[in-house]
């Protein structure tokens, strides 16, 4: 892939990462420890050293909308053994968020995407989450209606599936924090 | 000194077996909790990868309730909410002005005093060795138990500050109480990838697979964990692995106070161990015959 | 009737892992003249060395042979043991069964077999060994110092500090080489001129020090202890002693557009009349005749001269040749950057803004050219963007040098941070392969230049630059995210790979050292004898052994100065007596070994009879001087000459201990 | 057609006493300061080469002596090889120049009295040519095991 | 016989120098027992001097004699030469063996000189197929140094080119190795190492050969194959450059090996690789005795 640096939108980029993060970029040894530990990188298109040195490099779109960055499965495990204590975990999220905030949707990893919204609005509307409604609003938006239905009957007898969900009380603080933060 | 109960949405849900056996083993030990008053989702894995702020505020507003509420400590039996109420915590602690922004959107203070437990730091710390040691009437010898930390419990180390990140022992300690034998294995801590449990479900069943083969390996009877995440990963999917790599695991998937209330010699029912997707009969007869 | 010992090394499992040392010994036992035969785990260990020296007493041996190491390692060692026992130490020889049979031969038996027939041969050459007595020559107690860089000068001075008289010949103007063109100093950055300046104001005072600038080596011959040097004093055409550098010659000179300075690598101009920088040493002009116009127009200009107070301008000041003996040598000619302009798609040479790392320390130098505002060749701007290149020249074997320059990572660092605290808001990217940056503070330097001062490092080499719209468009690859970047800069800096100095070759054969095929000087033992050359009385320094930084030059330096100061401490030198001896009953004088020899250390000598008649002339070998070679037993047509510890009936007897 | 072959045959069965064709011995007269020292470092680069030499160590190829080469072969060796610094790098600085015509002179003659030109081999090998002597070995050795049994016969007894 | 007018003016010449002192013997040809020999003739007397005498069948290359002690001891010399026999004085003189001041050289011009065989069968006339090889391709009919000249009044030696000198070379050449291997080891299975060829050799000067140095033996001293053909072809090393083609070793020969075919063979070799002809200026460096940096490389690897 090929890449024409310009300088400015380099830096606005980087720049906003790294006030996300409250962590510098230019940390990173790329010695690409946070790679070998991935549990998810098989999955991945770019490694998370890779993410890093692309987004030092300003490559926004590329970072933005790579599965990489969905795909993380916020485990930690790169942070805690990052040799030069870069937040490689938070830089993901960082990068989900700024994605989030510019509309980008993630052509490759939207499920993520769609699941994480869908929850929040779960949250938004309850106070807390429950859980078929949930995974249903999921299923719908995602049309996968079928995939992990075989679990439902058991987990019905079992008694895991609530039919009905909690509603906290004091509903307007959370609409106020959404309103707040989002 | 009022003890704080943060159940979060997943012990009202899914991973009710959680609660139950929880509630039951304190009440043996005649341990009082006071639930959170009209607690809120912490927001877990969905918040902090979109929305920072959200991701802190969530948690804040559960943790500033129960300052109010007169407790210095709360306890939060899931993984994952006590992770996001330590990170809340620990980022308001260091960011000043987003502690801010946060009480005057909560209209509530916060002033950071609050210690947050995950379920083992509980029930080793406030609880403590000698009183459980004290509480076990029917040994589970001759068991053989994995312990399953997951990540969340243990990472990131410098918010969580819970025993080794890489080596964890805790539940392990609480194990050998029970009289039951620790087995010890490779992936205590590899992740199960439960915030995709069901975007992915393909990636979280390649690396729960991972664990759970791992764990059968080193000859485990079943494995325990103290995290509805990684239960229902590990519990709730672990046919659909089977099937997928077409190999048997047949390993029961209970949470610690579960373990624990079999040691104290309570009825399994009480305990909701028929509540698992994974039948845990072999072993309860197992634990019979001991005596 | 010899008696000779045979010891078999083991080397651990270094020899016994590929030979069978036992059979080894077994067939030295059974050959006729060996009384003693054995093996041992570690010959070279003290209680290896005992064991020889107490068989060489208890056997009275006449000869020793080890089949062991090879003898470039070891035999010292063991002549030394053999000594104390009172044995000629030249009676013992190595039978090289490490390097040259068992790290080179898999197969046990065959490898043993060799093994024997290398020990076999030793054994009858050590059988006809004569003993050879250590030959002693007086030392002229006086160093010379070839090259006035950082290595030579602190060579010189360690020298003369240690109360010895030094010779100091500098080929430019000024002393200061290298060092005094930089600007600061990685990883400390303090300024190079602000350490340099003192030492070599120092060097020029020094009581025991005699600078020669402007000057080169133009014969030597000799040897360790007797060098006889010739060196050529250039016509400065001033008058050293009486010049006071008032500068009033340079100010009048007309010649001031048209000749570029050597010294700003190019980048600004000086006179025909010329001092190389403001704090040269001497502070003394040299008049550059190839382009002053009294030298080309017919001696019309003097324009200097009638400007000069003092008067002590010259035109025709002419090169004097000056002759010095000295007893041991230090060559510190230093290094040249390579010629960057062979690489076509970096156009080197072609774009104005297209740099060399040197050219840069100029521009960052508050003695440069733009008083140390950094700006473009170009058009004067300053650069906002620069990319610096690494490794143009080295790791490059189609196109430059195989090997690693060694300083380019640290002054690229070092350049990369400099810019970012002159030009703020400045952005620098480097291009790399890998960062080598091991000495002490060296590492926390670099991370330093990209934490600190958001130099961008990409690993990957840059694969072409062009110019388009005033701007550098350099194409080049960050292989850890696996892109082609392109960046469009203001200037590019080249971090050009080093090589030796020019002529340095030529030196070399001068000096009679060995170098390798870069032209570097050679150690005469890269780990155990680093400051010295393969030549007895020559010692070596600075980079003109390989590429090193300011640190190494200096200690290298130091360690041929104190290499020096070991040697003068006695009052004679202790030469080999593996020498040529000629049988005067049969030479009949044809003096083909004359001829042939390098250090003229054959004469005629004349045989006569007590009434002092001469019977007969024959060849005669000065023991000084002769290193052994061998050549005149080459040329010797009736073998009347032959060579102590090599003669010719050994070399026939190790043949025949091969015989099939 | 077949007398032929059977010349062949003829010409490749050993002859001379001792004859060592399959596995020849090689004697190679090296210099110590560049070939001897590249021998050296070969062996402490671990590199593997062929075991059918031996080395003969002399200060300088200013002293390997022509009459080396014929000494050699009578003593039955069917290869030799002589070896030391490249033009220029002498150690003793023109050893291997004054050798250098002596060989050229003498490789001459051996070839007009009908010594087979392939069994003499001469090299430069600098210290740092570990790499460079192993070949040299190694296809010398392969060159000598390839030729028929004769051809040094005039220095060696029948 | 009356003398020639080549044998007054030689006759002269060596009277002046023995009269003035200037030499204190004279080295020249003496009419032989039969008119077909010359014979060497050594006079310290003028009044001898009436013996000198000089034709094509003064063979013998006299400048032999310059290295014996006996001969030496005289100190100033003069020496009857032909253009062959004087590069020998020459070679000498640049190999240490004789200064120039001690030696006046009588240069007598040569047009060739007639095969001893041929001549003994009574062969007087001069001509291609009656000379030596080397007068055919000699180009020093006149010497290239001297202190006195004799002119000929022998008719020109004209080449038709009929006659191939040392035509075996260029066939030895082209054959195979072991051909030569072959052809060599016949003509040295006849040496009897009488060592003629060494006491003929002008440049044989050493007082003691490497034949006699033993430890090392670097020549097998019994006459049997090998020691034969090392014999040969070392003493043809150690002239390879300095022979001067005069070809007495080949005459001295009792067993007839064609000596000639190796020295005219390394001549031309040594002239084609470095340039060089022995004998002819007394002030070169021999080619031993110098170097240069783009000597002949490919031979080596």
């Amino acid at each position: 892939m090929k890449t024409v640096i310009n300088e400015q939108s380099r830096r606005n980029f980087a720049a906003q990462v790294e006030s996300m993060l409250h962590d510098k970029l230019a940390k990173c040894y790329q010695c690409g420890k946070c790679s070998a530990g991935c549990p998810v990188n098989f999955e991945m298109d770019y490694t998370p050293n890779q993410i890093i040195k692309m987004t030092e490099l300003g490559m926004e779109d590329t970072v933005l909308n790579s599965k990489t960055i969905w795909l993380c499965v916020s485990c930690n495990t790169c942070s805690t053994r990052c040799p030069k204590g870069f937040e490689v975990t938070g830089i993901m999220d960082v990068l989900r968020e700024i994605a989030e905030k510019k509309g980008v949707t993630s052509k490759v990893e939207k499920e993520v995407q769609m699941f994480h919204e869908v929850f929040l609005d779960n949250v938004k509307s309850n106070g807390r989450i429950f859980e078929l409604e949930l995974v249903g609003k999921y299923k719908l938006k995602t049309r996968h209606l079928f995939r992990d239905m075989f679990l439902a009957p058991k987990m019905l007898e079992k008694g895991k599936l609530k039919m009905h969900g909690e509603k906290i009380a004091d509903l307007n603080q959370i609409a106020k924090i959404f309103k707040d933060f989002e | 000194m009022k003890l704080a109960y943060y159940p979060g949405c997943s012990l009202k849900g899914t991973s009710f077996e959680y609660e139950v056996s929880l509630l039951k083993i304190l009440e043996a030990m005649n341990i009082e909790i006071k639930e959170i008053p009209d607690w809120n989702c912490c927001g877990a894995s969905a918040a902090h990868s979109i929305n920072h702020n959200l991701a802190i505020a969530l948690p804040a507003r559960n943790l500033a309730i129960a300052e109010k509420d007169g407790c210095e400590s709360v306890l939060a039996p899931c993984a994952a909410c006590s992770n996001r109420l330590k990170n809340a915590d620990y980022e308001l602690k260091n960011d000043d002005i987003l502690k801010k922004k946060i009480t005057d959107s909560l209209e509530m203070p916060y002033d950071s005093k609050m210690s947050i437990n995950n379920m083992l730091e509980f029930l080793i710390g406030t609880v403590g060795k000698d009183k459980i040691k004290s509480m076990v009437k029917k040994p589970l010898s001759g068991l053989k138990v994995a312990s399953y930390y997951g990540c969340l419990l243990v990472r990131p180390p410098k918010v969580m500050q819970f025993d080794d990140p890489e080596n964890p022992v805790t539940m392990d300690e609480l194990v050998a109480l029970t009289g039951a034998e620790p087995v010890d294995y490779s992936f205590k801590t590899e992740c199960c990838g439960a915030i995709n449990s069901l975007s992915k479900p393909d990636v979280v069943m390649a690396l729960t697979g991972n664990v759970l083969y791992d764990i059968k390996k080193h000859g485990a009877d079943l494995v325990v964990v103290a995290c509805p995440l990684c239960h229902s990963n590990l519990d709730v999917r672990q046919r659909e692995i089977e099937r997928k790599y077409d190999e048997k695991l047949g390993l029961p998937v209970l949470f610690i106070t579960e373990l624990l209330g079999l040691s104290f010699g309570i009825d399994p029912k009480d305990l909701a161990i028929d509540g698992h997707m994974v039948a845990a009969d072999k072993v309860l007869k197992k634990i019979d015959q001991n005596i | 009737m010899s008696r000779i010992g045979v010891f078999v090394c083991w080397c651990g499992s270094n020899i016994a892992g590929t030979v069978d040392v036992e059979k080894v010994r077994e067939e030295a036992a059974k050959i006729p003249g060996v009384v003693s035969a054995l093996d041992y785990k570690y010959m070279c260990s003290d209680p290896g060395q005992n064991s020889l020296r107490n068989i060489i007493k208890e056997k009275n041996l006449t000869g020793v042979v080890l089949a062991a190491c090879s003898p470039h390692m070891h035999e010292n060692t063991f002549r030394k043991a053999a000594a104390k026992e009172g044995l000629n130490p030249y009676f013992v020889e190595i039978a090289n069964i490490r390097e040259q049979v068992s790290w080179v031969h898999e197969d046990k038996e065959r490898a043993t077999a060799k093994a024997v027939d290398l020990m076999k041969m030793m054994v009858e050459k050590v059988k006809r060994d004569k003993p050879i007595e250590d030959v002693r020559v007086p030392l002229n107690k006086k160093a010379l110092v070839i090259g006035g860089g950082i290595a030579g000068i602190q060579a010189a001075l360690d020298i003369a500090n240690g109360g010895v008289e030094v010779i100091l010949v500098e080929k430019e103007p000024s002393i200061g080489g290298r060092m005094i063109q930089l600007d600061e100093t990685f990883p400390t950055l303090d300024c190079s001129s602000c350490i340099m300046t003192p030492k070599m104001v120092e060097a020029n005072q020094h009581p025991n020090i005699k600078l020669y600038t402007y000057s080169e080596v133009e014969d030597i011959s000799g040897y360790i202890g007797n060098f006889k040097v010739k060196i050529k004093k250039k016509a400065r055409s001033v008058v050293e002693k009486d010049c006071t550098g008032c500068g009033e010659c340079w100010n009048a000179c007309p010649m001031h557009k048209n000749v570029k300075s050597e010294f700003n690598v190019q980048l600004s101009e000086r006179t025909a009349i010329y001092v190389p920088f403001p704090q040269a040493v001497p502070l003394v002009p040299v008049l550059d005749r190839s382009v002053c116009l009294h030298f080309k127009k017919g001696g019309k200009c003097q324009k200097c001269y009638d400007a000069c107070g003092p008067k002590c301008i010259n035109f025709d000041l002419q090169d004097e040749i000056i002759e010095e003996t000295v007893g041991a040598i230090v060559a510190s000619t230093g290094y040249d950057l390579m010629d960057t302009s062979m690489y076509g798609e970096y156009g080197y040479g072609k774009y104005k803004d297209v740099i060399s790392g040197l050219q840069f320390e100029r521009l960052l130098s508050a003695s440069g050219p733009t008083e140390g505002v950094i700006k473009r060749p170009s058009d004067g701007k300053t650069p906002q963007t620069i990319v610096f290149v690494q490794c143009v020249g080295s790791r490059d074997p189609e196109k430059g040098v195989p090997y690693c320059s060694k300083v380019c990572c640290m002054y690229t660092a070092k350049h990369a941070k400099l810019f970012a605290h002159k030009v703020h808001g400045s952005q620098s990217y480097v291009f790399y392969i890998d960062i080598r940056s091991t000495s002490k503070g060296y590492e926390e330097f670099v991370r330093g230049t990209m934490e600190q001062d958001g130099a961008i490092y990409l690993r990957g080499r840059v694969s072409k630059i062009y110019e388009d719209q005033g701007k550098l468009i350099v194409k080049g690859a960050d292989t850890l995210s696996g892109n082609q970047v392109e960046i469009a800069a203001d200037m590019v800096v080249l971090a050009t790979g080093v090589i030796p100095k020019k002529g340095s070759d030529k030196l070399a054969q001068m000096l009679g050292i060995s170098y390798d095929k870069y032209g570097f000087f050679t150690e005469s033992h890269p780990k155990l004898r680093p400051a010295e050359s393969s030549t007895a009385g020559i010692f070596l320094a600075g980079m003109a052994q390989g590429p090193r930084d300011i640190p190494e030059s200096v200690v290298s330096g130091s360690a041929a100065a104190s290499k020096i100061l070991g040697l003068f401490s006695k009052n004679e030198y202790e030469v080999e007596g593996t020498i040529a001896n000629v049988n005067e009953a049969t030479c009949v004088a044809c003096f083909y070994c004359q001829r042939v020899c390098a250090y003229n250390a054959i004469s005629k000598k004349e045989i006569k009879d007590r009434s002092g008649k001469l019977i007969k002339v024959v060849a005669n070998v000065n023991p000084g001087l002769c290193t052994g070679c061998g050549a005149c037993v080459n040329a010797c047509f009736s073998k009347s000459i032959d060579v102590k510890g090599f003669m010719d009936d050994q070399i026939y007897a190790e043949i025949k201990a091969l015989a099939i | 057609m077949e007398d032929k072959d059977v010349k062949k045959e003829e010409h490749g069965a050993p002859k001379i006493s001792g004859d060592n064709s399959n596995d020849p011995r090689i004697i190679a007269f090296v210099c110590n300061w560049c070939t001897y020292s590249g021998a050296d470092l070969a062996g402490t680069s671990r590199m593997k080469y062929s075991d059918n030499v031996r080395v003969i160590k002399l200060p300088c190829t200013g002293r390997i002596d022509p009459l080396f080469i014929v000494e050699a072969f009578k003593k039955g060796a069917k290869g030799v090889l002589v070896s030391g610094c490249h033009p220029g790098d002498c150690h003793y600085t023109s050893g291997n120049y004054h050798s250098r015509r002596k060989y050229a002179t003498f490789r001459d003659l051996l070839g007009y009295l009908g010594v087979d030109l392939d069994r003499v081999e001469f090299s430069w090998v600098s210290a740092s040519e570990g790499n460079k002597w192993v070949s040299i070995i190694n296809e010398f050795t392969d060159k000598i095991k390839s030729l028929p049994g004769k051809s040094t016969d005039i220095f060696t007894k029948k | 016989m009356a003398n020639t007018k080549t044998d007054e003016k030689l006759q002269k010449i060596a009277k002046d120098l023995l009269e003035s002192g200037e030499v204190s013997l004279v080295i020249g040809y003496a009419k032989g027992s039969n008119p077909q020999r010359m014979r060497p003739l050594f006079i310290t007397k003028p009044e001898e001097a009436d013996k000198l005498s000089f034709n094509h069948h003064a063979v013998q290359d006299l400048a032999v004699f310059l290295k014996k002690p006996e001969v030496k001891k005289f100190g100033k010399i003069g020496i009857v030469v032909k253009g062959c026999d004087e590069k020998a004085v020459n070679a000498l003189i640049q190999e240490y063996q004789l200064s120039r001041e001690n030696i006046k050289i009588i240069g007598v011009e040569c047009n060739g000189v007639i095969r001893q065989n041929l001549a003994d069968k009574g062969e007087t006339g001069v001509s291609e197929s009656t000379v030596y090889d080397k007068c055919l391709i000699c180009e020093e009919h006149t010497p290239v140094l001297y202190d006195f000249l004799v002119e000929s009044e022998e008719p020109k030696l004209n080449l038709s080119g009929s006659v191939k000198p040392y035509a075996k070379i260029e066939e030895l050449e082209s054959m195979s190795a072991d051909e030569k291997n072959a052809f060599w080891a016949k003509e040295f299975d006849k040496c009897i190492k009488c060592y003629a060829c060494r006491q003929a050799c002008p440049l044989c000067y050493c007082s003691r050969c490497i034949v006699e140095k033993n430890m090392p033996q670097w020549i097998d001293t019994n006459s049997e194959e090998t020691g034969n053909a090392q014999w040969n072809l070392i003493r043809a090393y150690h002239l390879s450059g300095r022979c001067i083609g005069c070809g007495e070793c080949e005459r001295a020969c009792p067993v007839n090996i064609p000596l000639m075919l190796i020295n005219e063979k390394m001549a031309r070799d040594i002239n084609n690789m470095f340039g060089y002809k022995s004998g002819l200026d007394i002030n070169a460096k021999p080619v031993f005795g110098v170097f240069s940096e783009s000597d002949f490389n490919d031979f080596i690897k």
